[in-house]
């Protein structure tokens, strides 16, 4: 059941997509293909869901060969366990909602065919990256996405930043993508396979058992930092991250799922997938990344305007919270929180986009006063400049306020989004996931008593709060409060149905009743890892099965293989130790995250609703802060001003350097070969024998003159002298 | 070398050929000289008749004396308006392209003597057996057939292209 | 009757050939001369071919004929070119024929 | 026969075109067409009947030619051979198709040289004798010269004696090892005996023998220099590149399709052909560093590398549509000599994919160019913008090609550079790495391209631009069809030559590890 299950999985998104292509070259196209897409994607979804029965008891590799040179077989296969599943579910999940919000969302815009057809096609290579069960897959799916998001950042293409953000989302990932592609090479030369587990002895994470010494494990860390480069790009973490929140550019609803959910999460599965090859010091660059990464998104967010660069900083935050876990050893914690954003992001995404919609209501109300159908949402005659980046009227913060009266369902689902992302207790499946995280790196760093990993809890905490902070600063400008723009506001209203049951299905999963899943700790299993120096992972969630969510009695397993690997009783007391340190650790967590998510919620509540401080004198106080954080930490000036300006001095300097030097003497040797020969006569000419030069032409004439009368015009003429040359040459000849 | 009938004849279709062939390029009426060509081409195919080429012999008689002979004298009327024309020679060029001439003949002839492959090559008295249907086999079936293809295309050109030089240009 | 008397023979028939192309100052007489060459050479294929090669091989003779074929040709083209000669130059005469003297 | 008749078809067809009257244009058009289906049929023929189990060569035919030096016509097909005489075969009628409209004089002459054209590549691919296999490199020289210099652009006659003498100059030094080879073709242990050869097979089994002086090295070396040149100039390989892009700039589309299709392959065809397989000594010389070879080990990885890395930061820094996919055809073939210095399966195999992948992309490429400049008479990058709007078929297309040209997954061009990579890494780690920037910057400029011609805001100049038509989808579907197909399926191309590539690389590797 396995194959069938995957395959219309795999086949009804991309048989979307081939329809439209194959129709739009004959200039025609399907008369519902919101539709077709929509249902493709309800069917995958159903698939899935039957599959989470079917693999989990044995998960194995399903694989063809794609490709055999000689000894070297390239394979082509799916592994599912339970992870993939999980994957897969809300993948489809996600998608099939959004396709849903989107006939609403993008109705009446001139290409709403191909944006389904493109959500299609997304979908599918997403749910293939997903399946892969080697690198050149995930290689090829990771591509395809990328591509989809370069298409649909760019679908709204006559807007000049549409298309310098698709350009820029592509080319940055893309960097990172062959650091991926060099750690794939890496491995390649070592194993001669990049097949992940094919079933047998040969697949790269059994493979790599068999390393040991000192230069294989620095060699496989260089390797496993490599890949990681492209979990950087994809997942958007520092530094390739300043593409994320330009993709904003694109629609909505493909923020929402590419750029928050799914693709943007790839990365961080990606890690997760390449686990077992990650040594120490591996870890520990992710670790780092991923706090950074969560940091500096943070405190850019708290400054934001634009609703949806909120989110989008958001994103990468959170991203980089699940790097840190991964790299912290908690495998389940990072995926489990990579399920929980990916609902309650997408809502908040989704959520926008609602808002977003309302307002362009008006514009299309205005539009059709000025008579001026072509003109979409964004139209440019109002634009608030911001720093050179210009925010839409409809995005942006200022412009509401009080929308909660207006628009009970969106704000309703958005509040239980934002509580969830924030981290409040208990009723929320953030909290649970968050919490996973902070206890995970708290416990790594006790039982490794590394200053690292305390340093990186330290960030993490620090970033929670600010979460929350400006969370709830985007829950009160947009929301509470009095109206800015009585216009606006009078035109706002709530969406339609189609654009408000994805809302509130989103907003139920952002529960955490679904995901007692994590909860089951048979279910997911980390695993192990060769090349670690660590004495255990303990993976701590919290049990609600047992009735006990308590988050003081954690839970943790270590992984079998582990065990195994490990001899005597002195190991098993380790473990021991492990585990105490680990709950320990999460309880300790537990209280702090509370207590930080409190207070960045009590700030923002300070601020933006009883407006007991002014953000604006905060602001100037610390005007350098204030300023770091507003410009974004000048990234995207440095990559602007000395990255893509010294590519493309160098591009100008190889073209010069090819049309005049190259080419030149290409040339050169043409011309000086024609006139070497003149210069030397010139010197002669000028230095030793003036006037020579027209004396051997004037004897050159002259001769020429008396040699011409030879040139008699008559063959017979000629005749004789070829004749008699012949004669002569032969008589010569024979003299000799 | 016994004196046979068939050697004086032989001697005779010699004779006839050489001198006619020197009466083509000595007479000074252009009209003798291409008789005496033809006298020449037939000297000539009798020789092949010696030469036990009797296919050879009659395509030279068919081709040479009926057609291209009468093309020269076709040539001839065509270009002087009458029958005589006289042929003037300048004697320098005479003297030299005697001289010339006869050198080259000497050289032959010299190159003829002194190479000793050829000497004793007599006529062995083999019997005589018709080529024409060996020809024909050769020609149109075996190792002479892509030849004999370019031939009749090139023969097909020459036609096309003297129709269409010697034709009065149409002027637009 | 030896190979040497058809050598011989056709010596003298390309001498005297030369010798009337480069005397004779009539574009006709000089293609006789060209016709009494060109004899002069098939008549060595066929003299070569009866006493060099094999009896049973008669590839001189062939390339005579071909010989014979090419005569033709060149015979049509010669007195074609010479018609238009005269046609423009009104004389056949070679050493009036000299546009590109120098 | 059936190949011998595949060649030889398209000429035949240049006569009956030399044989119809002027006038009747469309009449010319439909029989070169014709005539360029035909040897696609007996290529398609050719490729399903292929064994692909073998790596010997197939079809092969023998008839003496000049027996005075021992030339025959030998011809036969590898799998190497056949997947080019397919791509070939693929070129010929879409070239045909792609000048339907826009030749506008002698277009008599111009299918009768594209026909001569066809017969000299096909016959280049298929030849197994040296001095046949030269005589075929030259022949497709002196149609392209014409149809360059006659056809071509403003600066034509500058371009197509530029692309004439570079492609002399390197065939001058070919001729030389040639001669070389064929005077040293029987000479064992310093002894001649026995007659010698041009016969391609017999002198890579000679040269494969102890004490033969074909398997000398340093006579090895030299003459692989010979040929080396001969073919990188047709590669073209830095610094003998420098005619490709005024020859694809001045030449008309359809040319420039053939030009990158398939003249460029005869370069990599070439080095692979004679350089590796009848030169391994030669070719480990310049492959493997060792305290012999010194800095000469690097070279041909070296060499592939600058093509990439330069060949990319040009084709970023041009603003002219068609020099834009000239670079950038620089590039791509870098993948391929990187791939065969690599030397191994994996290398060769995406060397030989490349060059096929890049036959088609490229082609797809210049089509696309052509369809704009017959509508827009410019190919300046910077004059047009938001085109996605007024042509959404050929935005989507190009959009397919330029993603297929900068190594996208799942379409073509991302095997052959990917194998290439892979199998560089092996034997050269550090330049494999830094050739990679070639994918970044390959990415950059298709991008930038994209962004400058199809996306932003349309110029009002181009609000009329008619949508590509039937006869432009047609020559481009095929191409686009096979650039998926063999992403997917790359497959299907690699079984052709597999196993010709395993004794090959077999071979090689063998050799690296014993001489030096």
């Amino acid at each position: 059941m396995v194959i069938p299950l995957i395959s219309i999985i795999l086949l009804c998104p991309l048989a979307a997509f081939a329809i439209f292509a194959l129709l739009g070259l004959a200039k025609r196209s399907f008369p519902r293909q919101d539709l077709l897409s929509t249902v493709a994607m309800l069917a995958a979804l159903v698939c899935s869901f039957l599959l989470l029965r079917e693999v989990v008891p044995n998960p194995e590799p399903h694989t063809v060969d794609w490709i055999s040179l000689g000894k070297i077989t390239f394979a082509m296969g799916f592994y599912l366990d339970s992870v993939t599943v999980i994957m897969l579910i809300v993948v489809t999940l996600v998608s099939s909602l959004v396709h849903i919000f989107s006939i609403g969302y993008m109705h009446g815009d001139p290409r709403y065919p191909r944006f389904f057809a493109y959500l299609s096609l997304f979908s599918f290579s997403m749910l293939f990256l997903v399946v892969s069960d080697n690198l050149l897959g995930i290689y090829i799916g990771w591509e395809l996405v990328g591509l989809c998001s370069y298409l649909l950042i760019g679908f709204w293409f006559e807007k000049d930043s549409a298309a310098n953000a698709c350009k820029k989302a592509f080319l940055t990932t893309r960097v990172g993508d062959v650091g991926m592609f060099i750690g794939m090479m890496m491995l390649f030369a070592k194993f001669k396979t990049l097949s992940l587990y094919d079933g047998t002895e040969n697949g790269i994470f059994t493979l790599v058992e068999g390393l040991s010494g000192t230069g294989d494990i620095i060699w496989l860390s260089i390797a496993g930092i490599l890949i990681f480069c492209g979990a950087v790009g994809k997942s958007a973490q520092v530094p390739l991250h300043t593409w994320l929140p330009d993709a904003m550019e694109g629609p909505t609803p493909v923020s929402a799922l590419i750029h928050a959910a799914t693709m943007v999460a790839a990365g961080v599965y990606l890690t997760a997938r390449m686990f077992p090859i990650l040594t120490d010091t591996s870890s520990l660059v992710i670790a780092y990344i991923g706090g950074i990464t969560a940091l500096v998104a943070a405190t850019i967010a708290i400054v934001r305007f634009d609703i949806k660069r909120v989110l989008a900083y958001s994103t990468v935050s959170q991203l980089g919270y699940m790097m840190l876990a991964i790299g912290a050893g908690s495998y389940v914690a990072g995926l489990f929180h990579l399920t929980t954003h990916a609902f309650f992001k997408a809502l908040l995404f989704l959520g926008s986009g609602s808002v977003i919609h309302a307002f362009h209501a008006m514009h299309a109300h205005h539009d059709e006063e000025h008579a001026d159908g072509e003109e979409h949402e964004h139209d440019d005659h109002s634009l608030v400049h911001e720093h050179g980046s210009e925010i839409p009227p409809d995005q942006d913060m200022r412009n509401m306020g009080g929308l909660r009266r207006k628009m009970p369902w969106t704000f309703g689902t958005m509040l239980v989004a934002t509580l969830s992302i924030s981290g409040v207790p208990f009723l929320f499946s953030g909290f649970w996931s968050k919490d996973a995280i902070l206890g995970g790196v708290l416990g790594h760093a006790m039982v490794l008593h590394s200053p690292h990993y305390y340093v990186l809890f330290g960030i993490a905490l620090l970033a929670a709060g600010i979460t929350a902070f400006y969370m709830f600063r985007l829950i009160f400008m947009t929301f509470f409060g009095e109206p800015r723009n009585q216009e606006m506001h009078d035109m706002a209203h709530e969406s339609p149905w189609v654009m408000v049951v994805p809302l509130l299905v989103l907003a139920f999963l952002s529960l955490p009743v679904v995901n007692t899943i994590w909860f089951n700790k048979d279910y997911v299993k980390p695993p192990p890892q060769h090349h670690i120096q660590a004495p255990q992972h303990a993976q701590v969630v919290p049990d609600t099965k047992t009735g006990d969510a308590n988050f003081g009695m954690a839970f943790f397993w270590i992984s079998e293989a582990q065990a195994a690997e490990e001899e005597g009783g002195k190991n098993t007391e380790k473990a021991d130790d492990a585990y105490r340190i680990h709950k320990l650790a999460h309880n300790i967590a537990m209280v702090l995250s509370i207590v930080v998510a409190g207070l960045g919620i009590l700030l923002s509540w300070l601020f933006y609703h009883r407006r007991r401080f002014s953000a604006e004198s905060v602001a100037t106080k610390f005007s350098p802060v204030y300023n770091l954080f507003w410009n974004k930490y000048y990234f995207d000036e440095f990559y602007d001003g000395v990255l893509v300006a010294l590519t493309v001095w160098k591009s100008r300097l190889f073209a010069q350097f090819d049309g005049s030097i190259v080419d030149g003497t290409v040339n050169g040797v043409g011309t000086v070969t024609r006139q070497i020969f003149a210069a030397f006569i010139g010197f002669f000419d000028n230095r030793v024998v003036d006037g020579i030069v027209n004396r051997v032409a004037e004897v050159t004439w002259a001769a020429g003159g008396r040699i011409r009368r030879i040139q008699t015009g008559a063959i017979q003429t000629y005749l004789f002298v070829v004749l008699g040359g012949i004669v002569l040459i032969i008589l010569i000849f024979r003299a000799l | 070398m016994e004196f046979t009938l068939k050697t004086f004849i032989f001697y005779g279709f010699a004779l006839i050929t050489i001198a006619s062939a020197l009466a083509v390029v000595t007479v000074r009426n252009i009209v003798h000289a291409a008789f005496a060509l033809m006298v020449t081409l037939f000297g000539v195919a009798g020789l092949y008749v010696f030469l036990q080429a009797d296919f050879l012999a009659a395509t030279q008689v068919i081709v040479y004396v009926g057609g291209i002979l009468v093309l020269i004298l076709f040539g001839v009327m065509m270009t002087s308006g009458r029958l005589e024309m006289r042929i003037h020679i300048e004697r320098g060029q005479l003297l030299l392209g005697g001289g010339i001439s006869l050198a080259l003949l000497m050289l032959l002839l010299t190159v003829i003597a002194n190479t000793p492959k050829w000497e004793n090559l007599t006529d062995d008295g083999t019997a005589f057996e018709p080529t024409t249907k060996r020809i024909g086999e050769l020609i149109l079936n075996e190792k002479f057939l892509l030849p004999f293809e370019v031939a009749s295309v090139l023969l097909l050109v020459a036609l096309i292209g003297a129709a269409l030089i010697s034709r009065k240009e149409v002027r637009d | 009757m030896s190979l040497q008397h058809y050598l011989v023979i056709s010596a003298i028939l390309f001498s005297l050939g030369i010798f009337a192309v480069l005397t004779r100052k009539n574009a006709i007489s000089i293609l006789m001369g060209i016709e009494l060459i060109l004899n002069s050479c098939n008549l060595n294929f066929a003299a070569f071919s009866r006493f060099v090669t094999p009896p049973e091989n008669i590839d001189g003779q062939i390339i005579a004929i071909f010989g014979i074929v090419l005569a033709a040709a060149e015979a049509a083209v010669f007195l074609a070119i010479i018609l238009a000669i005269y046609r423009e130059f009104g004389s056949i005469r070679p050493d009036e024929v000299d546009t590109l003297k120098g | 026969m059936l190949l011998s008749l595949m060649i030889f078809v398209p000429l035949l067809g240049m006569i009956v075109v030399l044989l119809l009257p002027r006038e009747s244009e469309e009449l010319i058009k439909r029989v070169t067409l014709l005539f360029t289906l035909i040897p696609l049929l007996l290529a398609v023929v050719l490729f399903i009947s292929y064994d692909r189990s073998t790596a010997g060569t197939q079809y092969f035919v023998s008839v003496p030619w000049i027996e005075t030096f021992n030339i025959n016509y030998h011809i036969g097909i590898d799998g190497l051979s056949v997947t080019l005489i397919l791509l070939t075969a693929l070129l010929g009628p879409i070239c045909v198709l792609a000048s339907w409209r826009n030749i506008e004089k002698g277009i008599k002459a111009y299918m009768a040289l594209f026909l001569l054209l066809e017969t000299g590549m096909l016959g280049f691919f298929a030849a197994l004798d040296l001095f046949l296999f030269f005589v075929f490199f030259e022949l497709t020289l002196l149609p392209m010269y014409f149809l360059i210099g006659v056809w071509g652009g403003p600066r034509r006659e500058y371009a197509a004696i530029k692309f004439f003498l570079y492609t002399l100059f390197g065939s001058v030094l070919m001729l030389v090892a040639i001669i070389a080879v064929y005077l040293n073709s029987n000479v064992i242990n310093g002894i001649a005996a026995g007659a010698r050869t041009f016969d391609i097979p017999t002198l890579i089994e000679r040269a494969a023998t102890e004490g033969h002086a074909l398997a000398d090295r340093t006579f090895q070396i030299w003459v692989f220099l010979g040929f080396f040149i001969g073919f990188a100039v047709k590669v073209p390989i830095f610094p003998f590149h420098t005619w490709l892009p005024d020859a694809h700039v001045e030449a008309p589309t359809a040319i420039s399709v053939i030009l990158a299709g398939v003249l460029l392959k005869m370069g990599t065809y070439g080095l692979v052909r004679i350089n590796m397989d009848m030169l391994p000594e030669g070719m480990a010389f310049f492959t493997k560093v060792t305290e012999e070879t010194g800095l000469w080990g690097y070279s041909l990885a070296l060499l592939g590398f600058i093509n990439i890395v330069y060949g990319s930061f040009c084709a970023l820094a041009q603003t002219d549509f068609k020099k834009l996919v000239a670079y950038s055809s620089i590039g791509h073939m870098g993948f391929v000599i990187l791939g065969l210095a690599a030397g191994n399966e994996v290398g060769v195999t995406g060397a030989i994919l490349q060059m096929f992948n890049h036959g088609v992309i490229s082609a797809m490429l210049f089509l696309l160019v052509g369809v704009l400049y017959d509508r827009a008479h410019h190919r300046e990058i910077n004059g047009f913008g938001g085109l996605g709007n007024r042509m959404p078929i050929y935005t989507g297309i190009t959009t397919l090609a330029f993603m297929a040209s900068l190594g996208l997954p799942g379409l073509s061009g991302f095997i052959g550079e990917a194998f290439s990579l892979l199998g560089a890494y092996e034997r050269f780690p550090t330049l494999a790495i830094l050739s990679t920037i070639g994918i970044v910057v390959g990415a950059a400029y298709f991008l930038w391209t994209l962004q400058r011609v199809f996306l932003g805001t349309l110029n009002p100049k181009y609000e009329a631009l008619p949508e590509i038509n039937k006869r432009e989808i047609l020559t481009l579907v095929p191409l686009g069809i096979l650039t998926i197909v063999l992403g997917i399926w790359p497959h299907f191309a690699i079984e052709m030559f597999s196993e010709s590539v395993v004794e090959l690389t077999t071979k090689i590797m063998g050799t690296l590890q014993a001489n030096l």
